[in-house]
């Protein structure tokens, strides 16, 4: 065994151990201090705090925000318009909680220091769209990170979680985190009462459309690493939706979005040729999705097919007709800034490519599907509802508790509560840091055990890839080809290329089916059979390692859910040409999901869509 | 764009190893300076590039779409709180911006326990920290329990 | 400058020089000297010859025999076949003086050494298709190259031949070539009477499927570098026929080819649900290229479309039915050569995944775009046809020539006549080689004059790459990213994306249009402006500096040709989504480019296609 | 399947190196032996491996597509004029199969100058080396020159 596994293991006690100190984690500490005073809250996170997560850059916009203060919206709405752009599946209770507290969140943000734009016209925070408000939102993350380190007791920063532990006596119930220091590789054991998992979500499950050194310019970050449903899965907690990957239109290349250009700017998006499609193709729309079609804002999703038609035809490229509107000096910041505070790769492109967006239009594009339960789709764990308005079987103790005891969730990790953005993870973490807060209080003198039996054995499979590649180094004389293990890098691009070509990447613009599924899942078993063999050279690698797997845990389940629902609920995200259509009698329905630790077998299942809101 | 380090401005100190979040600013050990290990795994997100106190650090396009001979260089000043870009084009035009970034000094959150703590009982209720005062409304939005409804 | 590049330079003086010892360089080797006992032959060749081109593996078959002594086709026949899978557009002329030449080359090949399979009941030749006859062809280019090397007066191998060159009085008459050692770096210099291009066809210019390591798993070869394109067309000789790039179906991810499979185990192909589909969709390919879905057999590009289009309802994975063919232990061992011999990859997929094809199908996909005059495609320069039968205006002098003087070509560089495959190449190489001995002959006293001004500012021009290296470099710490250079690999993924998502590549199913191509072209450009400033660390990066200019040239002719083509005359092979379909009153012609080298543009035009045979 | 050499079995001959079609078999300058420096432009043609007089280098599948656990390995006889393959699957199943490469010695070809000169008059002829005789007709093939047809 590798040296570094017999290192002394450094043994952390919490009360609340919080799992990715970005959005949700930053929530889920703030609040929890604020109702546990006198408990030990620790804060674990691969990276640094300061710059962690989705939102290192920046963000432009803060898109979940009611304005209830001025009775702009009503949380209710909220639940209307986000059930509407996921073509009915969403978890109401969940997504209503969230906007009953998210303007507390942003005043907050605003409170202490976020430059929320101003409408000078009204005072009020500028509108980008409906939900939408305007920030200067370069400091967003550093900003909130201070928040959540005055409120941590430790911040355990660059400490890459692998594990999470279960209690030796009561197989469902969590117990703390395994993970190792990625500077000098000492296995960090954290024990816990309560886990709030707010890991992020997931890039690199599917091929990306850049290649080479350009495969780190993915939309979401390459460091969403699916932790968050590697992690939790593997415990045999129920996850659903995990079939609802996301598809975005982009400005090509850069990725920079789009939400300020068409709600904001109000710059037309058009094919080759300056024509509006979307309206011309409402006919074909509806007779794949029926009454969906007539949703307004029209979903997400079928905006996305509409764009992917035009290609398909042959009428790209797409465009973003930027130069239509930059019609003023304070327009054009408006526009420049959009991409610094959250893209800046997109300005680069606008360099490179010599394209000054007031002279000429953008290309856009629809990104590779990416697995997350924050934007417009809503893939994740199964969470306890809100004890005042939850449906009774959406309720089983604490909010936002998974079906694993003592492990909550927030952000990405949390399914069904699609539209919840950076405010709404944020928001979605107070909630959850303030039921465990609850559940550790009335846990009292239960606290759980770790098991040491699982403890020694996950410690040896952790450093494996270390020692694979010391011996598997000796045998050949260079390079990067080996006949005894394969590199994390390796093993992602077989990852993504399974992925993208039989489970609905871009190769087959997101069409899969029955049969392209069930021989992606034979080829993803032996890949995960070969997840025994990834060698890392150092570190740094090891970390690449564990993301892998964890990518290729939430892959299988992306694969399994996607076979399991015989429907093409989502055109524009996915197409199931074996069911071509959207259909209500059989589907209006979550997908679940529940590994068996034991026998590593899944179980599939559909789950009841409550509507609770007219 | 992936980032660089110029030779001659780095002196190793090695703040931008300390701020990526994806962890390939690694220092060379013969050079003592830093370098990007793994540009396919770089964001652009200019972590990085912000926190060098030397500027030692750069981007160029990513070689699969970005022609040559662009800059976007950038000078965040916390202690004004504001960040200025200077964007250079490759036919040599340039763009200028500059942006707030926060209108509170750095470190001047007041943490969650510096207020007074909650009542025991409002563990229970929906209500979270700084609520209902903090939502600007005077009272949390609730729901009747449903058990089932078409929609 | 480097100092590499102020090495002594090697002269070397010939008669004939052949550029590439592949098929057809190794065919003009031979044929030149039988016809020129006296005369210096010189062939040069970027790597070895004894492996070196698209045959180093090995083949299979032999694609082009007309079996005359048997009676069982004439060359005639197979103008037909060629013509109609072209979809009407060849060189007649070229193809049928293939056609009466090719069994004489095979015979020789036979006589040689190289073990040609026998029918057991005829004694004859057995046959793989009409055309087509099995070998045992491991060894197919060792057995060619002997006959080669005991052929040329001096071979150089690891040359990597960058530019020809030009007469100092006449700027339309080639002088000889310019190229690099690529073990010590010495420049050459070979002056030569004549000139044969056989530097084969292109991978690399459409962005594979395979990604990271894998992307040397193409179906052609890694080491086609569009050498003959790229070399050709930049004295200004007359190109057709560069839009016609050529998309094939293959065993997926190994590319093992499909011929001996359909035509001599007559396998299905067949849709996911075991469904042979070609039929069914025979009524929609009509309602496309009208006449031309009746050809038989149905031509290559449009057995792409059907294929094509059940994957993008959905309908995948293709299948070839192996297992319903491998009834007797010979045809087991029939299947196995056939990729033994020659994709050894294709063996290696079966085995790493676990597929035994006498149990289970293997899929099938459309390949990446090559560019290549030699299959189901004929990319290529303008060449003058044999004096017996070439109408007219196909005709200006020598067989073989180019519109540039003393510039001749064979195989993969010369446009117009497809289907030559290995024989054919060799034998229009023979023919090229003939050709090349009578025009040495009656230039006599007139030799060509090097150009000292273009040599000394090529000679700079060729070590650039290594210069820019070396000052660049030391601007940064260390890595593969720096601000005033690119790697070749970098430029070659940034090509490649161009194509693919421009050009009609496979991220876009093999669309294209108006719009798209002159986005692309803009693009193309700007790379073209970047290819000063590839850094080559090594000398091995030096050749793949060069390898990308002549990519990069051969993808702008690849564009300007498909942009210059407005309709969709080769589906399967590509679209044009603005032209969807085949026009035969405007467009049954060749597409003719010609580059400007004082001026750098380029004039397109239509030729003639003349039907000399019934 | 790029290749890679077994550093027990490599003496560093070179022979791998001098037959690369993609130039990508080098000589590691610390180890002397030598290693695939580029298996990105690997084709997995098996020249090199056929090459190697110490059978020192094999192939594992490309890392995209190729499952681990795998191996093809070759043994070309040029006396006896085989090869043979010995293919072992992920699951442990074996194949093997021999088929001929040449059926005369190496080094046999008559070279083309060791056949008679033609006549002069021949070059301009439409005829080539061996014809009409190799050819198995009596005459060769030729078309009446047309115009332009249509068909
Ligand atoms: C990348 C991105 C994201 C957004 C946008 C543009 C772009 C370019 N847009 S727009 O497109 O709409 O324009 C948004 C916008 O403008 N406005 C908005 O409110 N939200 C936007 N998002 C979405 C939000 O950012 C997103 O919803 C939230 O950030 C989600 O929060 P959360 O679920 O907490 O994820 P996170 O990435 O912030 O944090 C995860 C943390 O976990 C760490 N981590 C992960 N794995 C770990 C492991 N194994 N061990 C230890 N730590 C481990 C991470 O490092 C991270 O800190
Ligand atoms: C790769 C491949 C090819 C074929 C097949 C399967 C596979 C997997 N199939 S099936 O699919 O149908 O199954 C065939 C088959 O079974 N039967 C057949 O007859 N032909 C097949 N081909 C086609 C033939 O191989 C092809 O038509 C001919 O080889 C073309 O001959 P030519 O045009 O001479 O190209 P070449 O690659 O052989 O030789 C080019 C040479 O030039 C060198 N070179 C290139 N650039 C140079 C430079 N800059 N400087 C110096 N030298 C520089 C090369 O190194 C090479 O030696
Ligand atoms: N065309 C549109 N219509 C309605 N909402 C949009 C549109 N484009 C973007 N949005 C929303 O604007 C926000 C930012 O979008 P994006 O920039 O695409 O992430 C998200 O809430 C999107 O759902
Ligand atoms: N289905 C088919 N029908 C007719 N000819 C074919 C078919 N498949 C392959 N061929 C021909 O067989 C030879 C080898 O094909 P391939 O293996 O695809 O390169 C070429 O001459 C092809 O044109
Ligand atoms: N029958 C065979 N078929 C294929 N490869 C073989 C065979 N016999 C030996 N080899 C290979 O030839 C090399 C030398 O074999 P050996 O001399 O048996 O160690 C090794 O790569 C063997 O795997
Ligand atoms: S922060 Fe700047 S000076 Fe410090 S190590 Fe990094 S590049 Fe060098
Ligand atoms: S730009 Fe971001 S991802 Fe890239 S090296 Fe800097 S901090 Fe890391
Ligand atoms: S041919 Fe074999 S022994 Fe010789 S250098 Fe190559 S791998 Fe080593
Ligand atoms: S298999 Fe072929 S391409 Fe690969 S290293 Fe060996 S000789 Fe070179
Ligand atoms: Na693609």
């Amino acid at each position: 065994m590798s040296q570094r596994s017999s290192k002394n293991i450094k043994f952390v006690d919490a009360d609340i151990l919080v799992i990715g100190g970005g959005f949700g984690g930053c929530g889920a500490t703030y609040e929890s201090r604020y109702w546990g005073r006198d408990l030990k809250i620790v804060l674990v996170e691969k990276a640094n705090i300061e710059r962690s997560g989705a939102v290192s850059h920046g963000l432009s916009a803060i898109n979940c925000y009611m304005g209830m203060q001025w009775g702009e919206n009503q949380p209710a709405d909220f639940v209307r318009y986000a059930r509407g752009d996921l073509m009915g599946l969403v978890r109401e209770d969940l997504i209503f909680d969230i906007a009953r507290h998210v303007d507390s969140t942003v005043h907050k943000f605003e409170e202490w220091g976020l430059p929320i734009m101003k409408d000078p016209k009204t005072g009020r925070y500028l509108r980008e769209g409906k939900w939408q408000v305007m920030i200067h939102g370069e400091s967003y993350k550093p900003i909130i990170a201070e928040a959540a380190r005055k409120s941590a007791s430790e911040v355990y920063n660059r400490i890459m979680v692998t594990h999470l532990l279960m209690d030796k006596t009561r197989p469902n119930r969590v117990a703390g985190a395994l993970g190792f220091n990625v500077r000098d590789g000492q296995l960090h054991v954290f024990r816990a009462k309560a886990v709030i998992v707010a890991a992020g979500g997931a890039s690199h499950v599917f091929r990306p459309r850049s290649v080479g050194e350009g495969a780190g310019k993915t939309w979401y970050a390459p460091w969403s690493s699916a932790s968050a449903y590697g992690l939790v899965l593997r415990t045999g907690a129920k996850m659903i939706q995990m079939e609802n990957r996301i598809v975005l239109a982009r400005f090509k290349d850069g990725y920079g979005p789009v939400g300020a250009w068409s709600l904001l700017l109000k710059a037309q998006t058009t094919n080759a040729y300056g024509e509006n499609y979307e309206a011309a193709r409402l006919d074909e729309i509806k007779s794949l999705v029926g009454k969906y079609a007539e949703t307004t804002p029209l979903p997400t999703c079928l905006r996305n097919h509409a764009m992917l038609q035009e290609v398909k035809a042959g009428n790209g490229p797409i465009y973003m007709q930027t130069q239509q509107v930059l019609d003023t000096k304070e327009k054009e910041n408006t526009g420049w800034e959009d991409f610094l505070d959250m893209t800046v790769g997109q300005a680069v492109v606008w360099a490179s490519q010599n394209i000054d967006p007031k002279e000429k239009p953008s290309e856009l594009t629809t990104s590779e599907p990416y697995v997350m339960g924050s934007h417009a789709t809503c893939s994740g764990a199964w969470a306890s509802g809100p004890e005042d308005c939850a449906p009774a079987d959406y309720q089983w103790g604490y909010n936002r508790m998974t079906t694993v005891e003592g492990l909550f969730g927030a952000g990405d990790t949390i399914g069904g509560s699609a539209h919840k953005f950076s405010s709404g993870s944020f928001t979605e973490g107070r909630i959850a840091g303030k039921s465990a807060v609850k559940y550790v209080r009335e846990l009292a003198g239960n606290p759980p055990q770790v098991d040491e039996a699982q403890l020694t054995m996950l410690q040896q499979e952790i450093f494996k890839p270390l020692e694979n590649f010391e011996i598997g180094r000796n045998e050949i004389v260079a390079g990067s080809v080996a006949p005894s293990y394969i590199s994390p890098l390796q093993g992602l691009q077989r990852l993504e290329k399974i992925m993208d070509e039989y489970v609905g990447g871009i190769s087959t613009f997101y069409m899969t089916s029955e049969p392209m599924l069930n021989r992606g899942l034979e080829l993803l078993t032996m890949l995960k059979e070969d997840l025994d063999h990834i060698g890392a050279e150092d570190l740094h690698q090891l970390q690449r390692a564990w993301e892998l797997h964890h990518r290729v845990w939430t892959a299988e389940a992306v694969l399994r859910h996607t076979l399991y629902r015989q429907e093409t609920r989502w055109p524009g995200y996915y197409y199931r040409g074996d069911f071509p259509k959207l259909d209500d009698a059989d589907w209006h329905a979550f997908t679940a999901s529940q590994y068996d630790v034991k026998t590593g077998e899944w179980t599939m299942s559909k789950l009841p869509v409550h509507h609770i809101i007219e | 764009m992936p980032t660089f380090t110029y030779m001659t401005r780095c002196d190793g100190c090695g703040e931008c190893v300390d701020i990526c979040p994806s962890d390939i600013m690694h220092i060379d050990p013969v050079y003592r300076r830093s370098y990007n290990v793994e540009p396919n795994f770089c964001w652009e997100c200019y972590s990085c590039v912000k926190a060098c106190p030397q500027h030692a650090i750069d981007v160029r396009g990513f070689a699969d779409f970005a022609p040559l001979g662009h800059s976007v260089r950038v000078l965040r000043e916390e202690k004004m709180g504001t960040i200025s870009w200077k964007i250079r084009y490759r036919d040599g035009r340039v763009k200028e911006f500059t942006f707030p970034i926060r209108t509170t000094p750095w470190g001047s959150i007041k943490p969650p326990s510096d207020y007074a703590a909650p009542d025991a009982n409002a563990l229970g209720s929906q209500m979270l920290a700084h609520e209902p005062t903090a939502l600007g409304v005077e009272m949390l939005p609730t729901l009747p329990v449903l058990d089932k409804k078409e929609v």
